[in-house]
C-alpha cells in the first residue's frame, strides 16, 4: 500500500509546497498533519532529496526537520561582492605619512614625531589594508616593534621605492610646506622640533 | 459619490411597496445591500433584471423603469445624489425622444445615437464589474500560492576599497610638518622671568590715580617694555600682555574706566572716581 | 555562444539558487549582476520554469520579476493560513479592472468608464496594496497623471504580463476597451463628473 502512495506524485508536489513555503523547518509528525493516513513520509523525503540532489536547491536534514537550502557549493557565486569605498581617515594618512618618512620607526617614536597618541585602531587599519607591516624591533628598552611600509603600499601610490618620495625640500617647493605665520618668538632656535622636552605649564592669563 | 439614499429606498417598507407596484422589484433590489456604484451601476442592475442580452436591451423600458425608481425615491423624500437626477433627466429626454421620433437639431446626436452611446456604455460598465470578478476569482498570493517561507539571506561580500593617493599623502605629511612648527610646544632655552597678571594688577593700584584724569596706559609698563617687545624679548612681552590684562580686569570691576579713540591707538584709563578731561 | 552558457548546468543551478533564496523576486538584471557576462537569462529562466511546471513549486514570472511559488492547485491541501486581507469593496475591485483593462488611465477616464465619481479613498486602497501606481501624465489640459498595475498586481493575481488578463482578447475584439466618450450625461460640460450642475437644474430644464 505504501508502495503506490510513495509514487504519487501529488504526494510529492504537496510535501515539496509545504516544506518550500514554511518559515521552519518541518518534522517528519508536521508533514503527516496533512497527508493522508498511511503516506510513506521517508520514502517521500527520500525521493524529494534525490530529484533535488543535482540541482541548485537541496533538501536538506537539520536535525528532526526538513527544508530546503540552497546548494553549498553555490555560495561563493551567490555571494554579492559590494566595493564600498572608504577614504582614509586624517590620522591615517598621517600616520601612514609619518611611517613613509621615518621607517623604521616604533609606535611610540610615531606618537612622539606627531605629538598625540595613536588612536587604538589607526595601525591596525593601516596594516590590514595591507599597507604597513612590522618589521624588526628596535633594541631599547620592551623592544619594541618598529613598522615600515610594504610593497602594498609602493604599488597603490605608485612609487617604485620609498625613496621616490619627495624629500622636504621638494615638499617646500611644492607648497606643501608653506609656513603659517607663526610665533617665531616661541621658537627661537627654529627647528629640531622631535627634541623639544614636554610642554612647559600654560601661562595662567586669568590669574587667581 | 454614494448611493445609500438608494439603499435606504430598497430597504424601506412602504417604498419598497411602491417599487414592487412599479414592477421594479427584482432580486438586485432586495440582495444588493451595497447601494449602487452610481446611475450606471444602478441601470446595469436593472438592465440585467431584464434578463436579455445587453445588446438587445430595450432602452424605452430601461429608462422607464429608472425614472420610476427615482420617483419613488423622490416621493419617500430621499436626497438623490445629483448624478442620478442628471441621469434621470437624460433618460426622460431620451424616451420621449425615442417615442416621438422627430429629426434632430442639426447640433444633437440623434435619439439612436445616444441610446446606442448607453447601450455602449452599460456593456463596458459591465464587462469591467465582471473583470473585477474575474480577477477577483484566480487564485492569489498570500491567499491560494505562497512565496519561500525561508529566503535565505544572499551573503554579501563587502570589499573596502581604501582611497589615497600620492597627493594626499603628501599633502598629510606636508600638514603634519606644518603644524610642527605652527603648534610646537613652547620651547624656552633659557629660564625667562615672566610678568604676572597679579604684579600687573598691584602696579597699577599702587601708582592709579597719582595723576588726575585720563592716562596713557604705556605709564603703567615697566621700564623699557615697548623697547624689549620690539626686540622680541619674552619678558617685555609678558608685561605688555599682563598689563593689558589687569587693565581689563580693573575696568571689569568698575574701578577704573578705558578709552581707545582708535583702532591701534593709544589706550587711556582713569579712575572712575576721578575727574578730568577728555584726552 | 549562448548556446554552450544556456546549456551550462551550472548557470542553471545558480539561477536556480537565488531566486529560491530571495522571497521576493528577481529581474532579469538582478540575476544578469551574478552571472558570467553573456549567460542567455532568459534562455535559463524559461528552461527552469519548464522543470518544474509539473512540480509542487512554480517559477512564476510577474512582470519585470521572477519568483518561485507553490502551485495554486495545492492551495487547498496545503492547509495554510491565509493572510486575511481586508476585503476590497466593489468599487475598488471594478476600479482595478478598469485600471488593468484601460491602462494607462487617468482618473477622469475611470470616472467616466463607472459613471461615478471615485470616492476619496479608492485609488488609495490600490495604491496602498501596491497593485497601481501613477506613471506619466496625459497630454490633455491639466496633465492629468495616468494610472497603471504595478508587477506585484500581477504577481498577486498570478498573471505574468498585462496581456494574460482574462478575456483580454475577447473584451478588445468587442470593442468594450475603447476609450469612446461617455454619453453627455455623465459629463455635461465635457469634462469630469466634478462639474456636474446642481440637482435641481438638470431635472427640469425647461421650468421657470
Amino acid at each position: 500500500m505504501t508502495r503506490e502512495l510513495t509514487e504519487d506524485p501529488a504526494l510529492v508536489r504537496l510535501v515539496e509546497a509545504m516544506l518550500f513555503a514554511s518559515a521552519e523547518p518541518l518534522a517528519e509528525r508536521d508533514l503527516a498533519d496533512r497527508l493522508p493516513p498511511g503516506a510513506d513520509i521517508p520514502a517521500l523525503l527520500t525521493r524529494l532529496e534525490r530529484e533535488y540532489a543535482p540541482r541548485g536547491v537541496q533538501l536538506m536534514r537539520a536535525g528532526s526537520g526538513w527544508s530546503f537550502v540552497t546548494a553549498a557549493d553555490l555560495a561563493p557565486m551567490l555571494g554579492r561582492e559590494r566595493r564600498i569605498e572608504k577614504k582614509l581617515s586624517r590620522a591615517a594618512i598621517e600616520t601612514l605619512a609619518v611611517i613613509a618618512y621615518h621607517q623604521p620607526v616604533t609606535r611610540g617614536e610615531i606618537e612622539e614625531i606627531r605629538g598625540v597618541q595613536l588612536s587604538k585602531g589607526t595601525l591596525d587599519a593601516l596594516f590590514e589594508y595591507g599597507w604597513i607591516e612590522p618589521r624588526g624591533r628596535r633594541e631599547t628598552p620592551g623592544r619594541p616593534a618598529t613598522w615600515m611600509t610594504t610593497d602594498a603600499f609602493l604599488r597603490h601610490f605608485g612609487l617604485a621605492t620609498t625613496r621616490e618620495l619627495p624629500n622636504l625640500d621638494e615638499l617646500r617647493a611644492a607648497g606643501l610646506l608653506d609656513a603659517r605665520p607663526a610665533i617665531r618668538v616661541l621658537q627661537p632656535d627654529g627647528g629640531g622640533a622631535e627634541e623639544i622636552p614636554p610642554a612647559a605649564e600654560p601661562l595662567d592669563p586669568d590669574g587667581a | 459619490m454614494s448611493a445609500v439614499p438608494l439603499r435606504a429606498v430598497a430597504e424601506d417598507d412602504g417604498v419598497a411597496d411602491d417599487l414592487a407596484a412599479d414592477s421594479l422589484r427584482s432580486d438586485a433590489f432586495v440582495v444588493d445591500v451595497d447601494g449602487w456604484e452610481g446611475p450606471l451601476d444602478l441601470l446595469l442592475t436593472l438592465a440585467r433584471a431584464q434578463k436579455v442580452d445587453l445588446r438587445r436591451i430595450s432602452i424605452v423600458a430601461l429608462a422607464d423603469q429608472y425614472l420610476a425608481y427615482v420617483a419613488a425615491a423622490r416621493r419617500a423624500s430621499l436626497e438623490l445624489a445629483a448624478e442620478y437626477l442628471v441621469m434621470a433627466a437624460w433618460l426622460a429626454e431620451l424616451k420621449s425622444r425615442l417615442l416621438l421620433p422627430e429629426p434632430p437639431a442639426p447640433d444633437e446626436p440623434s435619439s439612436d445615437a445616444m441610446a446606442a452611446a448607453l447601450a455602449f456604455q452599460l456593456r463596458r460598465m459591465d464587462a469591467m464589474r465582471e473583470a473585477g470578478k474575474g480577477l477577483m476569482v484566480r487564485p492569489q498570493f498570500g491567499r491560494d500560492f505562497w512565496a519561500r517561507g525561508r529566503p535565505e539571506a544572499i551573503p554579501e561580500r563587502i570589499s573596502v576599497v581604501v582611497k589615497a593617493d600620492l597627493g594626499s599623502l603628501l599633502q598629510a605629511y606636508g600638514r603634519h610638518l606644518r603644524r610642527r612648527r605652527g603648534e610646537a610646544p613652547l620651547a624656552l632655552s633659557e629660564p625667562v622671568k615672566l610678568d604676572s597678571i597679579e604684579a600687573a594688577l598691584s602696579r597699577i593700584l599702587q601708582s592709579l590715580g597719582q595723576a588726575p584724569g585720563w592716562e596713557s596706559l604705556a605709564r603703567y609698563l615697566p621700564e623699557g617694555t615697548l623697547a624689549g617687545v620690539r626686540e622680541g624679548s619674552l619678558a617685555a612681552c609678558s608685561s605688555l600682555a599682563a598689563t593689558f590684562g589687569a587693565v581689563l580686569e580693573l575696568a571689569r570691576q568698575g574701578i577704573i574706566v578705558l578709552r581707545q579713540n582708535q583702532p591701534f591707538g593709544p589706550i587711556y584709563l582713569k579712575p572712575v572716581s576721578g575727574e578730568g578731561e577728555r584726552p
